[in-house]
């Protein structure tokens, strides 16, 4: 095993390992409690970071594997295999990121029985990285389920107002979803005669067995409202807005910022490039579905007063891009997709993160009744308004990169020029609930709850504990935006490979400058051929 | 020095500054500020290295800065002659008014926020100048929209700043919004952005702009440049300090509308520029009504802007890019000049704004005063001033290829000189009106310094042979386009009447003003139609809370109601309800129960004989 | 027995049984609801010894044998059970049996 | 039709009048007697399919032990007919419970006119056949009866025997007096 | 003379050793106990798990070591014996063992005698083991009888309780009413069987064959699949095994009588009684009835889709957690009838169904035993009704209860973590291979709904009732719970449960490669 190896075994089996120790009740001081806790998330944050810098995608595929054949259920060809590929790699660091900022949260969130609080939540994030690194589709969703249970529970002990009924509503809903694509995988391991249950085999299997377009069109259905489901696709979408105004912030951090990256995730990588006619035929009722999700949730965001539930129907707003990046169904679409995941998941946590920041400070969530915090808390005024404009897509931050490529797929093709039209006008409806967001909070007079509250409560702006998760997701953010290429180029190898049937497809749109040498632009004299005649089929990826 | 160096240099200096600023002096506001005004030096020199040193050639350079599918985008710069031009302005005005700021906002208490802003705002503005394709362009462009964000909201404990860089944005991400399709749609059909390629490629093949693409890309022009409908925001931008409404909201960020047409000006047809020049012209007029009527300095300074974009935009509409920029070039001198000098009296006054609040402080004031009359002769096209060299440009074009538009800018420049000399005249002239205006007295050489050079540039700005040829090398075919038009000279009586009709009326109207004004009591109808600004704001505030809030209320309300409500409520009300009728069977006796049996063993039996069709 | 056939045995054991499904279904005396049991398996016994006849086999006659030993067996608990219900509840009616409910 | 045919219309309406007698009775001792007659006639109708042993069987332990077991628990609860008024809910249900048992038995009785037995005539019985193989052949004998049970079915007879201990051990756990089951 | 020596020598009683070890045990059990006439009877509950627990090990090692794989008639043609019978035993083997383990605790508790309690267990346990083996529609009769006696007594055994003799009322009248409509199915398969010519049926090899045995039947029923009196015989069949398993609409017995039962008899009933049942099912529907197949399929549809329908839908307004269990085990039983369509399916290949649906019964045994031994413990006054509200807090106040018990609870609501989750799956995968798919619709609506009431017990054992911030008088409330820390087998037994369907879930081992 090299070092790599061990480091991605490693930043799942130690956030376990330290939640079994917590959870088994070693050690009784508080201060060993935080420090375990702190290397059960410090742990996967290294190897993401260290994995992602490492990684070589050159050769396409995986790396860093790690094999083994007997664990998993023979029967359904299940394997426990784990690796990283191009798509899996800037989300694996990601997650990292996401679950430092969200384990430091948690450590000094003082919150009752902590060490079940943060064992809890080592268990969330041991699944997380999971997910990302199995290569095996089984293990992938056995893994979300171990991410996905303690959010029940946490909702349940530590969530706000409602948090019983609520987190039965949760539970059920996700429930359903979760059970609606492990159907969809099912239906997969099923109907495809493969040696293993992993995306390398299925898809050899299927270049030469590929399905019935009526069989592709049903398991991708399944696959799409199960995941659907699982990431707030309209018009299911009730059950995300509502759970995270009500879970404890580390779990609406990790919850939003990472867990719901797992259908994406899953229909990106897994489902659309195994089951290309399916996700063709889906295509257009999808291209709908998102355009409710920017437009229609985006809207409802505008009408939220409650700061933290603007940002929940905001988040959930932000997944209608990324799964326009999917129905478009080319590799710029998905890999744009694959970067606004990254950027959002950034993006949306340290949203939830600042929001609770707000709350320690005004008391409340209701954004009538804050106002001119910006004078007595300079610092969270400035994190805020870099969140909420990494939100809102500005160049700078990784979302814009995310965004501006899923239109720009949309353009390709002439059919969906008007979702493009429709979907741009997110950039204005986001624009118009995160400023106001902003306004209402930090700028302005203060309110006279605001003022009643300061009384009892001194406020006193960010301390260096609550900067340092926000500064951790910020500077992220920041890199993203102002060097794409850091991820691109590794998602863009991956997904080109995995779409090629699909991009095939599509090539007649192409534009006539990629159709055309750039050496014959220059004396375009010597060129004599209309361009109408220069054949459409000529490939576009041999530059 | 390598010419790839400096403009990273360039870019990279106002970046770090703001960076130093923002994670070490945030606390330090002086240091932060003298950092910014070095910084802007900085900028200073490099720019004109770079303008001196190119030898007047094509720089570009290029790397790729994000590749994904079939999608290149790259990472680049091109310095040609109107970047220069811009390049010079930016970087030139820049300075001036960050020195102006040390005074100005010499006693603020967020003056770390400020210049740092400023320092964001120089680092995107040579951006969008130098930036080599159009996705670049847009990149910037939003930054200078945050960095416009981010200074109008200076004061962001008042609710009229809060609101107005609210505003600003939002009403920017509209007009983006229609760039952002105007790119992609670009891409798709060309399948370039970069703009040496995309000049090539139209020349190549000229049918592949269209008038649909042409207006997409406008949307971005007219958000920024706030041209109409978009043209909301510039006057509400005011609740920013003054120097940055000098800086930003007239001498260089509403320009950079005017610079993105000329770049690209290859992908408009004959009917997008017949729309700007209408555009344009309407502009000029209907900002110049608006402009007659405001008490507000700042406000008349803003809507005087908006008309002078107008008179741009028509320029270029009329096919004259390089007469626009020339007039853009001449515009950031004099309207800087007066933004400043309102700066300058403002500051003196203890911030008030209102004109009639104020009165002889020509006395009082004297450079200032100088300086700002100064101004207003050059906008008012004066002869042989900077402004009636650009602007008898823009009418003498329109005057031989486009009547009624000549007769709209016409119209337009008559309107200019009599509420800018109604601005000087109440402002500078008669009996100081309130506490504030008969305390004032002149400020220091820091914000003196700046009135006199741009003055100086004022007066002289429209000799274009006497800049180097470097910086004003766009404008000169144009310029020898205009010289050899016909009705010079008549050109030359009609500007001279509109200036002195302007003046005069002007004169007589405001001379001796109280604190009402003349015009109300004398058209008040006229006056109240003025003053509506033709009920955009109304219509817009109609909009935001007749139409968008309700619809996003409406919008919440079916989410629970349906989707929420009908949709989980109502799935899960029916399986309770379901779980009810269930529950209900268990009655606990066992005849009831035997029931059960019977419908059981019937159902099966009959299954068997077949009476379910099988 | 020239004219009757294995069908009229077959449709006395089917109304026998019927008779007997009538008592469980309508009856709330427990005593006589396991009196129709009784019935019903007395139907079950006609077919069975009519099919072992018809058939000449011998299966069907052993079968009722055991059939008979089940009876017997299950209505002696039953009646043990009514016994011990009857010293709890007073009653023997299935109505007046009803703790178990929701 | 001859005195075969007669006998069985006769014992077949007998035991199902009987049936339904006792179904109908109000008084539970009465229900007991009908229950008798109908028990009986089955037996008759054993005989008139040649299944002495078996006749003698169903007099013996149901005639005899069952339904003397029924009335002395009838008399030892000294359970009373079923009381008083027949409330309205109580005839709705008793008629859909009549209703449905009568589909039922309708729908029993299609089944039976099935196959259009082409059995002319009843085969005779060979009583002094061998035992052959699986299939043991109907026999009125004692004989053949009790060859069956312990060769063939001898694994079914000594489970039955554990069913009536358990029967038994059961009856013995129900009864005993709860009271000792306390001191103990 | 000869015949009966051949018949004799094919009875070798060695083959069906475990079920006369147990009723020998059993007689020895009520032996011991009557001449102990005061003493307390935990003797014998120890003898019982003693003897039970080493007949599993050894019939464990002599199926497993030794290989007796191969599938054999024994005692002419009555059983038949192979390894799905083998497993079958070790399963009814493991759960009267813990049934005994459940009912030593719960006997002290409620001082009844123990004797006839483990006597009647292993009886009805024997009784179970031969009616899955049974190969003939007689010895499956009198195998179910047995059972069925011993269950009645076993029921009401808590013969102070009027709600436990009620129970066994009920159980005895719906028993005994659905087991003549079984007998009735019998007869008249039995009738055509016997002579085919009379009937209509056409099949003429049928001298010499038993017109009992499942082979004959088996024939018979693929000649003739479309013979209406055969079909009346086949559902009428049915229906009475479905009385057993739970399946709509012979289910309405359910919650009544696991309520009224005492608790160790409400988990052999949940647990053993209904995996006889699906057993038979599935021996008959793949045996004797599989020439059917496409006429009782959609027959099975229906009902697998009511069942689960019914038995979340009702559970979901249940507030009696006994009650509760027993609607839910109601819908396990829908889930397993679409495993044993599967099974149908496949014709010819229908091991791999019948191995997932041994997997999900040895599952739901771990599971159920977990939830009604923590049951067991909670000293109510009346011990049939269990709410909600006793559970609160649970997990905070006897961590391992709370741990067992949401092990179990998790395990049947088909949690990754546990054994119940590859089980479901499992279930899933080869439902989908069979193409049930309105089925497989169906289960997954049917779980989802399930979460409901399983995560609201869970809810309660494990969240704090009250908001966290104002936890005052929590101690105030009687802590329900018997200390049984010193009960070590016990507690011992429920962890290694927990632990086991942990384990199940996260490796399957022979399960997992195993078919």
């Amino acid at each position: 095993m090299t070092t790599d190896q061990i480091l991605l075994l490693g930043s799942i089996a130690v956030p376990a390992f330290v939640s079994i120790i917590l959870f088994s009740g070693l050690g009784r001081s508080e201060s060993f409690v935080k420090n375990l806790a702190l290397v059960g998330f410090g742990f996967p944050f290294i190897a993401g970071i260290v994995l992602f810098l490492n990684f070589d995608g050159s050769k396409g595929g995986y790396c860093f594997e790690i094999f083994h054949p007997r664990m998993g259920l023979q029967e359904l060809k299940i394997t426990f295999h784990l690796g990283l590929n191009g798509v899996s790699s800037p989300l694996f660091a990601m997650a990292g990121v996401v679950g430092l900022a969200a384990g430091l949260t948690a450590i000094h969130s003082g919150a009752d029985r902590l060490r079940l609080f943060l064992a809890l939540l080592l268990t969330m994030q041991a699944g997380l990285m999971g997910l990302f690194a199995s290569v095996d589709l089984f293990f992938y969703y056995l893994f979300h389920e171990f991410a996905l249970i303690p959010t029940f529970i946490m909702i349940g002990l530590w969530g706000g107002r409602d948090r019983r009924s609520i987190a039965l509503e949760i539970t059920i809903y996700l429930t359903l979803g979760a059970l609606i694509s492990l159907g969809g995988l099912v239906a997969l391991n099923v109907m495809v005669d493969a040696e293993k249950f992993d995306f390398p085999s299925l898809s050899s299997a299927l270049s030469q067995f590929a399905l019935a377009e009526s069989t592709q069109f049903k398991i991708f259905g399944l696959l799409l409202f199960g995941f659907g489901i699982l990431v707030a696709l309209f018009p299911f979408h009730t059950w995300a807005a509502k759970g995270y105004e009500c879970a404890p912030t580390s779990v609406s951090m990790l919850h939003a910022g990472v867990l719901k990256k797992f259908g994406l995730y899953g229909l990106i990588q897994i489902a659309a490039p195994l089951l290309p006619e399916g996700a063709l035929a889906w295509s257009p009722y999808l291209l709908w579905l998102a355009l409710g999700n920017i437009i229609f949730v985006g809207a409802v965001a505008i009408a939220q007063k409650n700061l933290k539930s603007m940002v929940g129907y905001g988040s959930v707003m932000h997944m209608g891009y990324c799964f326009l990046g999917i129905a478009v169904c080319s590799s710029l679409g998905a890999g744009s997709g694959v970067m606004l995941m990254v950027a959002h998941g950034l993006s949306v946590s340290l949203m939830f993160l600042l929001s609770t920041y707000v709350y320690k400070r005004s008391g409340t969530f209701e954004m009538d009744e804050m106002g001119g915090l910006g004078t007595k808390t300079p610092i969270l005024a400035c994190f805020f308004v870099a969140a909420s404009l990494a939100t809102i897509g500005l160049p700078g931050f990784g979302n814009f990169w995310g965004e501006f490529g899923v239109f720009l797929s949309l353009g390709q093709n002439p059919d969906h020029h008007f979702f493009l039209y429709l979907a741009a006008l997110g950039i204005i409806i986001s624009a118009i609930f995160g400023l106001r967001a902003v306004a209402r909070i930090f700028y302005g007079g203060s309110s006279d709850e605001l003022l009643e509250h300061e009384k009892k409560n001194p406020i006193t702006d960010l301390s260096f504990s609550e900067i340092l998760p926000a500064g951790v997701i910020l500077s992220a953010l920041l890199f993203l935006g102002l060097w794409p290429r850091g991820i691109s180029d590794r998602i863009d190898q991956e997904i080109n490979s995995r779409y090629s049937q699909l991009s095939s497809e599509q090539s007649m749109s192409l534009p006539p400058c990629c159709l055309l040498d750039k050496g014959d632009l220059e004396n375009n004299q010597s060129l004599s051929i209309p361009l109408e005649k220069i054949p459409s089929s000529k490939p576009s990826a041999e530059k | 020095m390598e010419t790839e160096t400096v403009v990273f240099s360039l870019l990279l200096l106002p970046f770090l500054s703001a960076l130093v600023t923002l994670l070490c002096f945030r606390k330090l506001g002086n240091i932060a500020s003298l950092l910014s005004v070095a910084t802007s030096g900085g900028i200073l020199v490099f720019s004109l290295f770079l303008i001196f040193n190119g030898e007047n050639e094509v720089f570009s350079w290029q790397t790729t800065w994000l590749r994904m599918s079939n999608w290149e985008l790259g990472f680049g710069f091109l310095i040609d002659a109107p970047a220069r031009l811009l390049l010079f302005v930016v970087s030139f005005v820049g300075f001036l008014i960050h020195i102006f700021s040390l005074g100005y906002m010499a006693d603020d208490g967020a003056k770390a926020r400020y210049f740092g802003g400023l320092s964001v705002f120089m680092f995107s503005m040579i951006g969008i100048t130098i930036a080599d394709n159009l996705i670049m362009i847009f990149v910037f462009w939003e930054l200078v929209g945050f960095s416009s964000y981010l200074l109008i909201a200076h004061y962001f404990t008042t609710e009229e700043a809060a609101q107005a860089s609210k505003k600003a944005f939002i009403v920017n991400r509209v007009g983006d919004f229609g760039f952002l399709i105007g790119i992609v749609l670009t891409y798709w059909t060309a399948g370039t952005v970069n703009l040496v390629e995309l000049a090539d490629l139209v020349d190549f093949d000229p049918t592949i702009v269209s008038t649909v693409l042409g207006l997409a890309l406008a949307c971005g022009f007219i958000g920024k440049s706030a041209q109409f409908p978009l043209h909301i925001w510039l006057p509400d931008a005011m609740a920013g300090p003054t120097p940055v409404s000098a800086l930003i909201h007239a001498a260089t960020m509403v320009a950079a509308g005017i610079y993105l047409l000329v770049r690209i000006d290859f992908m408009f047809t004959e009917q997008v520029l017949a729309f700007f020049g209408i555009l344009g012209a309407g502009m000029g007029l209907y900002a110049g009504f608006c402009a007659l009527v405001q008490r507000d300095i700042k406000k008349i300074l803003a809507y005087s802007t908006l008309s002078q974009l107008g008179y741009m935009t028509a320029a270029f509409g009329l096919g004259m890019p390089g007469i626009a920029l020339f007039h853009l070039m001449t515009h950031a001198f004099f309207k800087a000049l007066m933004f400043l000098g309102s700066g300058s009296v403002i500051h003196a006054c203890h911030h008030e704004q209102d004109i009639f609040k104020y009165g002889g402080l020509r006395k009082k004031m004297p450079v200032t005063a100088l300086t700002f009359l100064v101004g207003v002769l050059a906008i008012s096209g004066v002869n042989f001033l900077s402004g009636y060299f650009s602007k008898d440009a823009i009418l003498l074009t329109a005057y031989n290829t486009n009547m009624p538009i000549f007769l709209i800018l016409y119209v337009g420049a008559i309107l200019t000189a009599l509420y800018m000399f109604r601005l000087y005249f109440i402002t500078f002239e008669g009996e100081s009106r309130s506490e504030s205006a008969s305390s004032a007295h002149e400020n220091g050489a820091l914000m003196t310094g700046p009135l006199i050079l741009l003055a100086i540039l004022s007066i002289f700005g429209g000799y274009h042979s006497l800049f180097p040829l470097a910086i004003v090398e766009p404008l000169l075919p144009d310029i020898e386009l205009v010289a050899a038009m016909p009705n010079h000279m008549w050109m030359i009586v009609l500007g001279t009447f509109a200036w002195v009709v302007g003046g005069i009326t002007a004169r007589n109207l405001y001379g001796r003003v109280g604190e009402a004004d003349p015009l109300e009591q004398k058209t008040p109808v006229f006056f109240a139609l003025c003053q509506s600004k033709l009920f955009f704001d109304q219509i817009y505030g109609f909009y935001v809370q007749r139409i968008q809030d309700p619809c996003a209320r409406f919008f919440e309300v079916m989410e629970l109601l349906f989707i929420s409500g009908l949709m989980v409520r109502g799935s899960a009300g029916v399986a309770g309800l379901l779980a009810l009728i269930g529950k209900a069977f268990y009655v606990g006796k066992i005849h009831s129960y035997s029931f059960w049996f019977v419908a059981g063993t019937i159902g099966f039996l009959a299954y068997a004989a077949g009476v379910f069709g099988n | 027995m020239e004219s009757i056939t294995p069908q009229h045995f077959l449709f006395l054991a089917f109304l026998l049984f019927g008779v007997g499904f009538l008592g469980v279904v309508l009856r709330r005396n427990l005593l006589l609801v396991l009196m129709s049991l009784e019935l019903m398996l007395n139907g079950v016994n006609i077919a069975l010894v009519s099919f072992s006849r018809t058939s000449l086999n011998l299966d069907g006659s052993l079968f009722v044998f055991f059939i008979m030993t089940v009876a017997a067996a299950e209505v002696a608990v039953g009646l043990a059970l009514l016994v011990a219900l009857y010293k709890k509840r007073q009653s023997v009616f299935s109505e007046d049996i009803s703790l178990l409910k929701n | 039709m001859n005195i075969v045919d007669l006998l069985f219309y006769f014992f077949a309406t007998l035991s199902v009048g009987g049936g339904v007698l006792m179904v109908a009775s109000r008084h539970p001792v009465s229900a007991a007697m009908f229950m008798i007659i109908s028990l009986v006639s089955v037996a008759a109708l054993f005989v008139l399919l040649e299944a002495f042993f078996l006749a003698i069987l169903q007099v013996l332990v149901y005639g005899g032990a069952v339904m003397v077991l029924f009335l002395f628990i009838i008399m030892l609860l000294d359970v009373g007919p079923e009381g008083g008024k027949v409330s309205r809910i109580k005839m709705l249900s008793g008629l859909a419970g009549c209703l449905s048992v009568g589909i039922l038995i309708i729908l029993l009785l299609q089944f039976s006119g099935i196959g259009e037995a082409s059995l002319e005539n009843w085969q005779p019985i060979q009583d002094s056949e061998e035992v052959v193989g699986d299939s043991l052949i109907f026999s009125t004998s004692l004989k053949n009866f009790g060859y069956g049970l312990f060769t063939k079915y001898m694994l079914p007879i000594q489970v039955a025997g554990f069913l009536l201990l358990a029967a038994m051990v059961g009856v013995i756990v129900l009864s005993k007096n709860a009271n000792m089951e306390k001191e103990n | 003379m000869e015949a009966f020596l051949n018949f004799s020598n094919s009875n070798i009683w060695s083959e069906i050793w475990p079920e006369i070890v147990l009723a020998v045990g059993a007689i020895l059990i009520l032996g011991i106990d009557l001449f102990r006439k005061n003493g307390s009877s935990s003797s014998a509950g120890i003898l019982a798990i003693i003897l039970q627990a080493t007949l599993l090990v050894v019939h464990l090692v002599d199926y497993l070591v030794w290989h007796h794989t191969f599938d054999r008639d024994t005692f002419s043609g009555m059983l038949q014996q192979g390894i799905q019978g083998d497993v079958m035993r070790s399963f009814f083997l493991l759960s009267s063992l813990l049934v005994s383990i459940l009912g030593h605790q719960y006997l002290k508790g409620k001082k009844l005698r123990a004797g006839e309690f483990h006597h009647l267990t292993m009886l009805a346990t024997a009784g179970l083991m031969l009616l899955v083996q049974s190969n003939h529609f007689l010895m499956l009769f009198v195998a179910l009888e047995t059972v069925a006696v011993c269950f009645y007594t076993l029921v009401a055994y808590n013969r102070n309780s009027a709600k436990s003799l009620e129970a066994g009322m009920k159980y005895l009248i719906f028993g005994a009413l659905s087991s003549s409509m079984l007998l009735f199915g019998i007869v008249l398969l039995y009738g055509v069987a016997a002579n085919p010519e009379v009937w209509g049926a056409s099949y003429d090899n049928f001298a010499g064959q038993d017109p009992l045995g499942f082979q004959y039947l088996g024939n018979l029923l693929e000649a003739n699949p479309d013979h209406l009196l055969l079909r009346a015989g086949v559902v009428l069949i049915i229906a009475g095994i479905a009385f057993k398993i739970g399946a709509a609409p012979f289910q309405i017995w359910v919650p009544d009588v696991y309520h009224g039962s005492p608790m160790p008899i409400t988990a052999f009933l949940a647990v053993s009684s209904k995996a006889a049942g699906f057993f038979i099912l599935v021996n008959l529907v793949n045996g004797p009835f599989l020439g059917m197949a496409d006429f009782l399929l959609p027959l099975f549809g229906f009902v697998a889709t009511f069942t689960i329908f019914f038995g979340n839908l009702a559970a979901c307004a249940q507030r009696n957690l006994k009650r509760m269990l027993g609607l839910s085990g109601v819908a396990h039983a829908g889930y397993l009838l679409v495993a044993v369509m599967a099974s149908m399916h496949f014709a010819g290949d229908s091991d791999r169904a019948i191995w997932v649906l041994f997997f999900y019964l040895f599952v739901y045994l771990f599971a159920s035993f977990s939830v009604f031994g923590v049951m067991g413990l909670a000293r109510l006054e009346d011990d049939t009704e269990h709410e909600f509200s006793h559970y609160e807090d649970l997990a905070k106040k006897h961590p391992w209860m709370g741990f067992v018990l949401v092990s179990g609870i998790g395990s049947l609501a088909g949690i990754p973590p546990f054994a119940g989750f590859v089980a479901k799956l499992l279930l899933i995968t080869v439902a989908y291979q069979a193409n049930l798919y309105f089925s497989l619709a169906a289960m997954v609506i049917g779980v989802a709904i399930s979460i409901y009431y399983y995560f609201g017990w869970i809810r309660e054992i494990t969240f704090h009732p009250k908001p966290s911030f104002s936890d005052e008088d929590s101690e105030k409330t009687k802590d329900l719970w018997l200390q049984v820390t010193q009960v070590g087998v016990f507690r011992f037994c429920m962890l290694s449960l927990a632990i086991i369907s942990i384990v199940l879930g996260l490796w399957q081992g022979p399960f997992g490669d195993a078919f």
